[in-house]
């Protein structure tokens, strides 16, 4: 069974190469052969679900070892795969969604002459995800991570006429590469200190080192899961990701790409829990930025930042949920699962919106667009109520059991981040109701005479459909009966939180933000008219609208920093070292021209010359002798 | 001793670049072709020797050829190879072919100029090319330090022809300007190298002296030196031992640009045609790191212990400066030159970090280096061709009109970025390793690099191939066939050596380990010992072993 | 004289010290002599007295050749290129490169110095004469050394020699370049250069005696040089004879009118010439 | 008397050529100094023969005397053909050396 587990990351790898080597002959069918891949990798995957249902929870992980990749010394990178529960997790969410986002792809990119490519990359990702997700050492989970990294580099550039989209992709690559520097030295010091990067082994063998090592290595890969799931510091690319085309964004920067932080957390989950500093450090990061992105969210007019913005808190969500420990991992990833359905399908939506508005995306130039394209409407508004974690949605059971894992940390801190959960959750709220208001609701602001909203073409509906379901009904599957946290538990090692408030306290604590936060949109934009153009605002709106000043501080910090700094070095390379070598060449050739005057060119003076030579090798010869 | 292989690997470029250069005028095309073919024929020796070579085997080197030659010096003409050489040998052979084919057009003389039976450029550049290759493939080859020496500096001699003498045409200040700045390069090249070379050669001397002092007989011999060090026979002094290896590693930092001793190679490759910057940083320099590989450590090991750490120090330089310098470039190829002084600075960093994933990685590092370097430069050399100026500000949406071109160019980039999947990866995260489980400060502020490069990179490419399309580039045509030919194999073998570089290194390891043993290092001891064979006692682990064996 | 003795004798000292100074002035005269020919002459005395000096030191057959080839051949070879160049030409002492003439005295002084305190810290104290060397004649001596120790050498120098003959053969000759002009051409030349074109006309011839010193005179009398040879012309030794012949024939009236006894009326010394008074004292000379 | 003094003359004669070579312009009698230097070697050799009791210094000497004759000629005739192309015989116009 285990020989299958290759076909999945194989399947999309190769119509990738098919699509990108292929040329104009496969223009017309290329979006269908990618398409085809993506789905067949994902019934390959749920061939392997069935089996590994079928198996006892003691023995479902498999392991698949193709080839020894780098064998140096002590230094031993395998080409392995292994699908345990977690990665089966993620399996079945990456193609799933994937699949869907294909066919959404096909109508969405119709019009574009690069499709071809498009669905190239597309594989890429998937492929680049799926390794990220089964690679059984940290090297070759290095190799997948800074895969999807070119793959979210070739898409959110994909438009690369554009300039903005050609920078914000080179941002995104720069940024997650800073991250995976971190994952790089991570890597090192597992090598250094336990002589191997498996997760087996290094994983088992946490107990045997100093809290030191770990704390550092934790810290290394909290960095790394900062870059890709842009989490604060690092989270500024995120934003200017969203100049990629919508689809891309679903996939890539809502769904799948940007949880590959909370993965590699969890998967290292040992290593965090015998290092409670790093865990702190993580806790931190999930907090602040799950306010962070939060209050982005409020300020964007842009229907797809705005989105971007609430991914960037729902992951927050997640690390946080992460760093708690085994109280949080489950809930972490399962969070993250319904995230993956309910924030594509908000993607898809706006997208959906975009495409019929023909590619206007200033939420301020939507309104009352729920008349003119219902499914999306209906579709969009389930995700809404399933992100805000309305009772009964998906987003309701995982969010509030990881706000609930947040106050069972105890102490202080406890009591620190479920208050900023709660906050959160009430932000969410209010910027979700804020986007759908402004979108769906109010009158129109847009001039009937050069948009004609209309609802989209079946390969777009039917995904946001699909998912639609799914992010209504996911959530409550998981919780009956703990399904979920079980099948997760021999990955994640479950243990049970003893939160201060009581569950039902907790739920109640959570809905009763939840209207509030909504009530209060509904106030500002709801009951009266949304100007067509944004107000000033507040200055912290201004802040948030400039995502909180932080590529303010790159700007000026970093990129100034840089040019000057490069600029000095060209200065000084060309005068310094290079005047060095130069200025001993002048020399010489200053000193030749004196010697030059010797050679005047008449015999006599040669024959002086000549004789005083021949005087002094007299005169050593005597003195050698000892005169 | 059987067919003299290595040295028919030597001639058969030596007597291709005589029978180049013999052609009259008017055999231009002919000279191309029997260029080529030699080269080609030169590949196929190459390949036999990595077939006839069995890593395991016992002995340093291998299909070991030894002639007396001046007697009265103990200069013998000795070769022999071991993995590292092989593996470079194999790289060299491998790149001039597509030089030469990137390099078709560049030495055709001008419509105006007048056939005149003496000028006959195009015969002067490909025979120039072939005889740069038969000398870099001997010094590869000798196993005598003199012979070595030799070689080593005569490569200077068609290196200054070939970047004083041919241009690329795409001067920033049309050609007069662009002749007089290719002279200064071309005479600042030969002048820097054969400043290391003479330092060098007394130190050669010295070495013979020091010998001959000792040994009773003066020998040049590699081996019998590393032999007798071993045996005890040969005790050079602290001093002269650290003299000696200065001398030495003077002249392989020039040539393979170790900061600050770098500033030569940006002029050579920004003035020179792009299949010359190839040679020039693919092939050329290689033979400085693989020099200090097999010569300055073996030889000198005590003097490299004590060196190490300044060395690491001024790798570590380059390799950040490079990066950085890279960046404020305005000129492309400049900027892949920079980009190559960052990666000799990862080269000799591995090298003297004196760990086996050090100096293996640095090996690979060699080898990938020369092919993402040819890929991307060449390809530069495309676009340059194309629109007939080297500034980065010329160009922009070129992605649009010559995709293809554009993909290429941006694989290149990538393998120079070293994303994982290609093969500079694999090196540089080796040599990473292998300088951070013994210097971890330092392996830490090398990696930063990977933010530079990924930088400096993603630049170039933003500048020049996406954006709106400038009016200059509209016209541009894709890629031609020829050009096609050139890159695709070098892209299929960085891919191929990304995912499976076993073959490599199981050529380069025994060498590795030889040259530690030499200097009697062993790699650091982890503080955890856990049973290092991945996949720890899961379902296939067993298989893992079997064919971890079936690779032996 | 065969057995020469180690120490050499009284009389060879004095020998050496008169000749010596014949040698050493003749050397200074040789540098300081203004015209080259005084500089040839004065370094061939100096080469005959090492002549005498190789006698004395047993070297007879070198002595010989010494005056034979030296003084008899190459200082006249020098002689020769002297006149070739012209036996006039002297150059001026006065020195042109600035402080040449200082440093080389300066450099000549030290290095001799040099040499004769190297001379004169070296044991050279024993001499072992030539008694023996020589026994079998010195000639013969060297003969046998040239003919086997030296053989080699002595071939190669018989080819430097050739070599030289050749050299100097090859320098001194001087290549025809254009085709000799033919005899038509000289004379249209000739006549396009419009000058006299048939032989000039003879000098006087007189009865009483011939001589290519006296022009002969034009019908008045005058006499034209062109009848006289340049060298003489140039020379100025043009014996003029027009003045006496008029004069006699003067004279030659004179007695006739006398004889027939008419008197005369007397004639403006007319043609009394001036002319005629220098004739008389070049005839004189 | 000691035949050291030979030496001494040779020495002298020597010593006085050389200024003579440095001193006067005309070239022919720079020539006749380089003779005459020449000669004063012959001196030493011939008296070192004689000091030794071997005839090995005077084979020296009769071989300068050759390589000297052979010496002149060429040299004279350089003289000459100089004259004839620029009428002198002066060394300092022969100054094309410094180009």
């Amino acid at each position: 069974m285990e020989n299958l587990i290759a076909l999945l990351v194989a399947a999309p790898l190769v119509g990738a190469a098919l699509l990108l080597c292929g040329g104009k002959r496969l223009d017309r069918a290329g979006h269908w052969i990618g398409t085809l891949l993506a789905v067949a990798s994902f019934a390959v995957a749920a061939v392997l679900f069935a089996d590994m249902l079928g198996k006892s929870a003691g023995d479902r992980a498999l392991h698949q070892h193709l080839f020894s990749w780098i064998p140096v010394g002590g230094f031993r990178a395998d080409l392995a795969f292994q699908l345990d529960q977690l990665s089966m997790t993620f399996v079945l969410l990456i193609t799933g969604v994937g699949s869907l986002i294909h066919i959404y792809s096909i109508g969405y990119m119709e019009h574009d002459e690069r499709r071809r490519r498009f669905f190239g990359y597309l594989n890429l990702f998937l492929a680049a995800m799926l390794l990220l997700v089964l690679a059984d050492n940290y090297l070759l989970l290095y190799v997948g991570w800074e895969g999807v990294g070119l793959a979210s580099y070739l898409l959110i550039g994909f438009w690369q006429h554009k300039p903005s989209a050609a920078t914000a992709a080179k941002k995104a690559f720069l940024v997650n590469r800073v991250g995976d520097v971190g994952l790089s030295i991570a890597i090192m010091l597992m090598f250094t200190t336990f002589g191997t990067f498996a997760f087996g082994p290094v994983l088992a063998a946490t107990g045997d080192t100093g809290e030191g090592k770990l704390t550092a290595i934790g810290l290394m890969l909290l960095l790394a899961a900062c870059g890709k799931s842009a989490q604060v510091p690092l989270q500024s690319w995120l934003g200017d990701a969203m100049e990629g085309p919508t689809p891309v964004s679903a996939l890539i920067h809502a769904a799948t790409m940007v949880t590959a932080g909370v993965y590699l957390i969890t998967r290292s989950g040992a290593i965090f829990n015998a290092a409670p500093d790093a865990q702190m450090a993580v806790v931190v990061v999930g907090a602040v930025t799950l306010l962070f992105g939060a209050i982005v969210g409020c300020a964007k007019d842009d229907i797809k930042k705005a989105l971007a913005g609430s991914t960037m808190s729902q992951i927050g969500y997640m690390i946080l949920a992460a760093g708690l420990g085994p109280i949080g991992y489950a809930f972490a990833i399962m969070h993250l699962v319904t995230h993956g359905f309910f924030k594509a399908g908000l993607f898809l939506g706006a997208g959906s919106v975009m495409h019929g508005m023909n590619d206007e995306v200033d939420m301020r130039r939507y309104g009352g667009l729920r008349r003119y394209m219902p499914v999306t409407f209906i579709t969009f508004g389930l995700g809404y109520l399933a992100i805000i974690g309305f009772p009964g949605l998906s987003g309701f059971f995982s969010k509030d059991k990881i706000i609930e894992a947040a106050f069972a940390k105890g102490g202080t801190e406890g009591w620190i981040l479920g208050g900023a959960a709660l906050l959160g959750a009430a932000i969410t709220a209010f910027y979700m109701t804020r986007v759908m208001l402004m979108t769906f609701f109010g009158e129109k602001r847009w001039d009937p005479q050069e948009v004609h909203p209309h609802e989209s073409p079946k390969t777009m509906t039917i995904p946001m459909i699909v998912l639609a379901v799914g992010s209504v009904f996911a959530g409550g599957l998981f919780s009956i009966n703990d399904a979920f946290v079980s099948w997760l538990e021999p990955v994640t090692s479950f243990e049970h939180g003893h939160s201060p408030l009581s569950a039902t306290a907790t739920t109640t604590a959570t809905i009763v933000v939840l209207l509030v936060g909504a009530g209060l949109a509904w106030l500002m934009y709801g009951r009266k008219p949304v100007p067509a153009v944004a107000p000033r605002g507040s200055l912290l709106t201004r802040a948030a609208r400039r995502d909180l000043l932080q590529d303010d501080f790159n700007h000026v910090v970093l990129v100034r920093g840089g040019e000057h700094l490069t600029r000095t070095l060209v200065y000084l390379d060309h005068s310094l070292v290079d005047g060095a070598v130069n200025g001993t060449a002048a020399t010489m050739g200053g000193l030749s021209g004196r010697l030059r005057q010797l050679q005047s060119g008449f015999v006599r003076s040669y024959a002086v010359q000549m004789l005083g030579g021949a005087a002094v090798l007299v005169a050593a010869t005597l003195l050698m002798r000892g005169v | 001793m059987s067919f003299p292989l290595l040295t028919a690997t030597a001639v058969v470029p030596a007597v291709g670049a005589v029978a180049t250069a013999a052609l009259p005028a008017a055999k231009r095309t002919a000279a191309k072709w029997v260029a080529l073919s030699f080269s080609l024929a030169t590949f196929v020796l190459a390949l036999v020797i990595a077939i006839r070579f069995t890593p395991g085997a016992k002995g340093p080197f291998q299909l070991t050829e030894s002639h007396a030659w001046i007697a009265d010096f103990g200069v013998r003409y000795e070769l022999g190879v071991d993995g590292i050489a092989v593996a470079l040998i194999a790289l060299t052979a491998l790149l001039i072919p597509f030089v030469i084919l990137a390099g078709w057009h560049d030495a055709d003389p001008l419509e105006e100029t007048r056939p005149n039976r003496r000028w006959r450029p195009t015969q002067g550049f490909f025979a120039l090319i072939l005889a740069v290759e038969a000398m870099v493939v001997i010094s590869f080859e000798a196993t005598d330090v003199f012979l070595f020496y030799l070689f080593f500096e005569a490569m200077l001699i068609p290196m200054y022809f070939l970047i004083g003498g041919f241009g690329d045409g795409a001067g920033e200040h049309g050609e007069e300007q662009a002749a007089t700045q290719r002279s200064y390069a071309a005479v600042k090249f030969l002048l820097y190298n054969l400043a290391g070379g003479l330092i060098m050669l007394a130190a050669v001397i010295g070495l013979y002296a020091a010998t001959a002092d000792q040994l009773g007989a003066g020998t040049f011999s590699l081996p019998q030196i590393v032999e007798a060090r071993a045996a005890g026979h040969l005790h050079l002094g602290a001093g002269t031992e650290r003299l000696l290896f200065l001398g030495f590693f003077f002249a392989f930092a020039v040539k393979a640009p170790l900061w600050p001793l770098h500033t030569w190679l940006p002029n050579a490759m920004g003035e020179s045609t792009s299949p010359v910057a190839v040679l020039i940083t693919a092939v050329v320099d290689k033979v400085g790191t693989f020099a200090m590989l097999r010569f300055c450590i073996q030889l000198f090991p005590e003097a490299s212990k004590w060196a190490t750490p300044v060395i690491l120090i001024l790798a570590l330089i380059s390799v950040l400066y490079g990066a950085l310098l890279a960046v404020g470039q305005r000129d492309i190829k400049r900027l892949i030159a920079y980009a190559s002084i960052s990666h000799f600075g990862f080269i000799i960093l591995g090298i003297f970090a004196m760990t086996s994933q050090g100096q293996g990685g640095a090996t690979l590092y060699m080898v990938n280096h020369g092919i993402s370097t040819a890929a991307l430069m060449l390809v530069a050399g495309f676009l340059i061709s194309r629109r007939g100026s080297r500034l980065i500000a010329d160009y922009g949406g070129v992605q649009k009109v010559a995709p293809v071109l554009a993909g290429t160019f941006l694989i290149g980039g990538l393998a120079t970025l070293s994303l994982p999947g290609l093969a500079p990866f694999v090196s540089e995260f080796l040599v990473l390793v292998g300088t951070f489980s013994r210097y971890p400060v330092i392996g830490i502020i090398a990696s930063a690099a990977i933010v530079l490069a990924a930088l400096y990179v993603l630049v170039l490419y933003q500048r020049t191939m996406t954006g709106p399309v400038k009016a200059e580039v509209r016209k541009m045509p894709d890629l031609r066939v020829r050009e096609l030919v050139v890159v695709a194999p070098l892209i299929a073998l960085l891919l191929f050596l990304g995912v499976y570089p076993k073959p490599l290194t199981d050529l380069v390891n025994p060498a590795v380990e030889h040259t530690l043993s030499v200097v009697d290092k062993q790699d650091p001891k982890p503080d955890v010992h856990v049973d290092a064979t991945t996949g720890g006692s899961r379902p296939g682990h067993a298989t893992h072993g079997d064919d971890a064996e079936a690779a032996k | 004289m065969n057995s020469l003795a180690a120490a050499a004798s009284t009389g060879e000292a004095v020998q050496f010290w008169i000749l010596g100074t014949v040698a050493v002035t003749g050397a200074l005269c040789t540098i300081l002599m203004k015209r080259a020919v005084h500089s040839a002459l004065s370094l061939a005395g100096t080469m005959i007295v090492l002549a005498v000096f190789y006698l004395a030191n047993g070297a007879y057959f070198l002595g010989v050749v010494q005056v034979v080839v030296y003084t008899g051949a190459i200082m006249m070879l020098f002689l020769f290129v002297v006149m070739l160049v012209g036996v006039t030409a002297a150059d001026s002492l006065k020195e042109t490169l600035k402080g040449q003439r200082w440093l080389a005295a300066g450099l000549g002084i030290g290095f001799g110095i040099l040499l004769i305190a190297g001379i004169g810290n070296a044991s050279l104290k024993e001499f072992n004469g030539l008694g023996e060397a020589n026994a079998g004649g010195n000639v013969q001596g060297l003969a046998a050394l040239i003919f086997t120790k030296y053989v080699f050498a002595f071939e190669i120098t018989g080819a430097l020699l050739i070599t030289a003959a050749v050299g100097a053969m090859v320098l001194t000759h001087r290549e025809r370049t254009e085709r000799p002009a033919s005899q038509r051409e000289q004379s249209q030349a000739r006549v396009r250069a419009g000058k006299q074109v048939p032989p000039l006309p003879a000098p006087g011839v007189y009865a009483r005696h011939n001589a290519v010193d006296i022009p002969g005179l034009l019908p008045d009398g005058s006499p034209s040089e062109l009848t006289v040879n340049p060298t003489l012309r140039g020379r100025g030794q043009i014996r003029d004879v027009s003045g006496e012949a008029l004069a006699e024939l003067k004279a030659l009236e004179q007695r006739s009118t006398e004889w027939l006894g008419r008197e005369t009326e007397p004639k403006p010394p007319a043609a009394q010439s001036p002319t005629p008074a220098e004739p008389k004292e070049e005839a004189s000379k | 008397m000691n035949p050291v003094y030979y030496l001494y003359l040779a020495a002298l004669l020597f010593t006085i050529g050389a200024a003579g070579v440095l001193i006067r312009r005309n070239a022919i009698v720079v020539f006749m100094c380089i003779e005459l230097m020449l000669n004063a070697c012959n001196l030493a050799f011939v008296t070192f023969s004689r000091m030794h009791g071997n005839l090995d210094g005077q084979i020296i000497a009769f071989f300068t005397m050759v390589v000297a004759a052979a010496e002149v000629v060429v040299g004279l005739a350089i003289i000459v053909t100089i004259f004839r192309t620029r009428h002198t015989a002066s060394v300092d116009d022969a100054s094309l050396m410094k180009l």
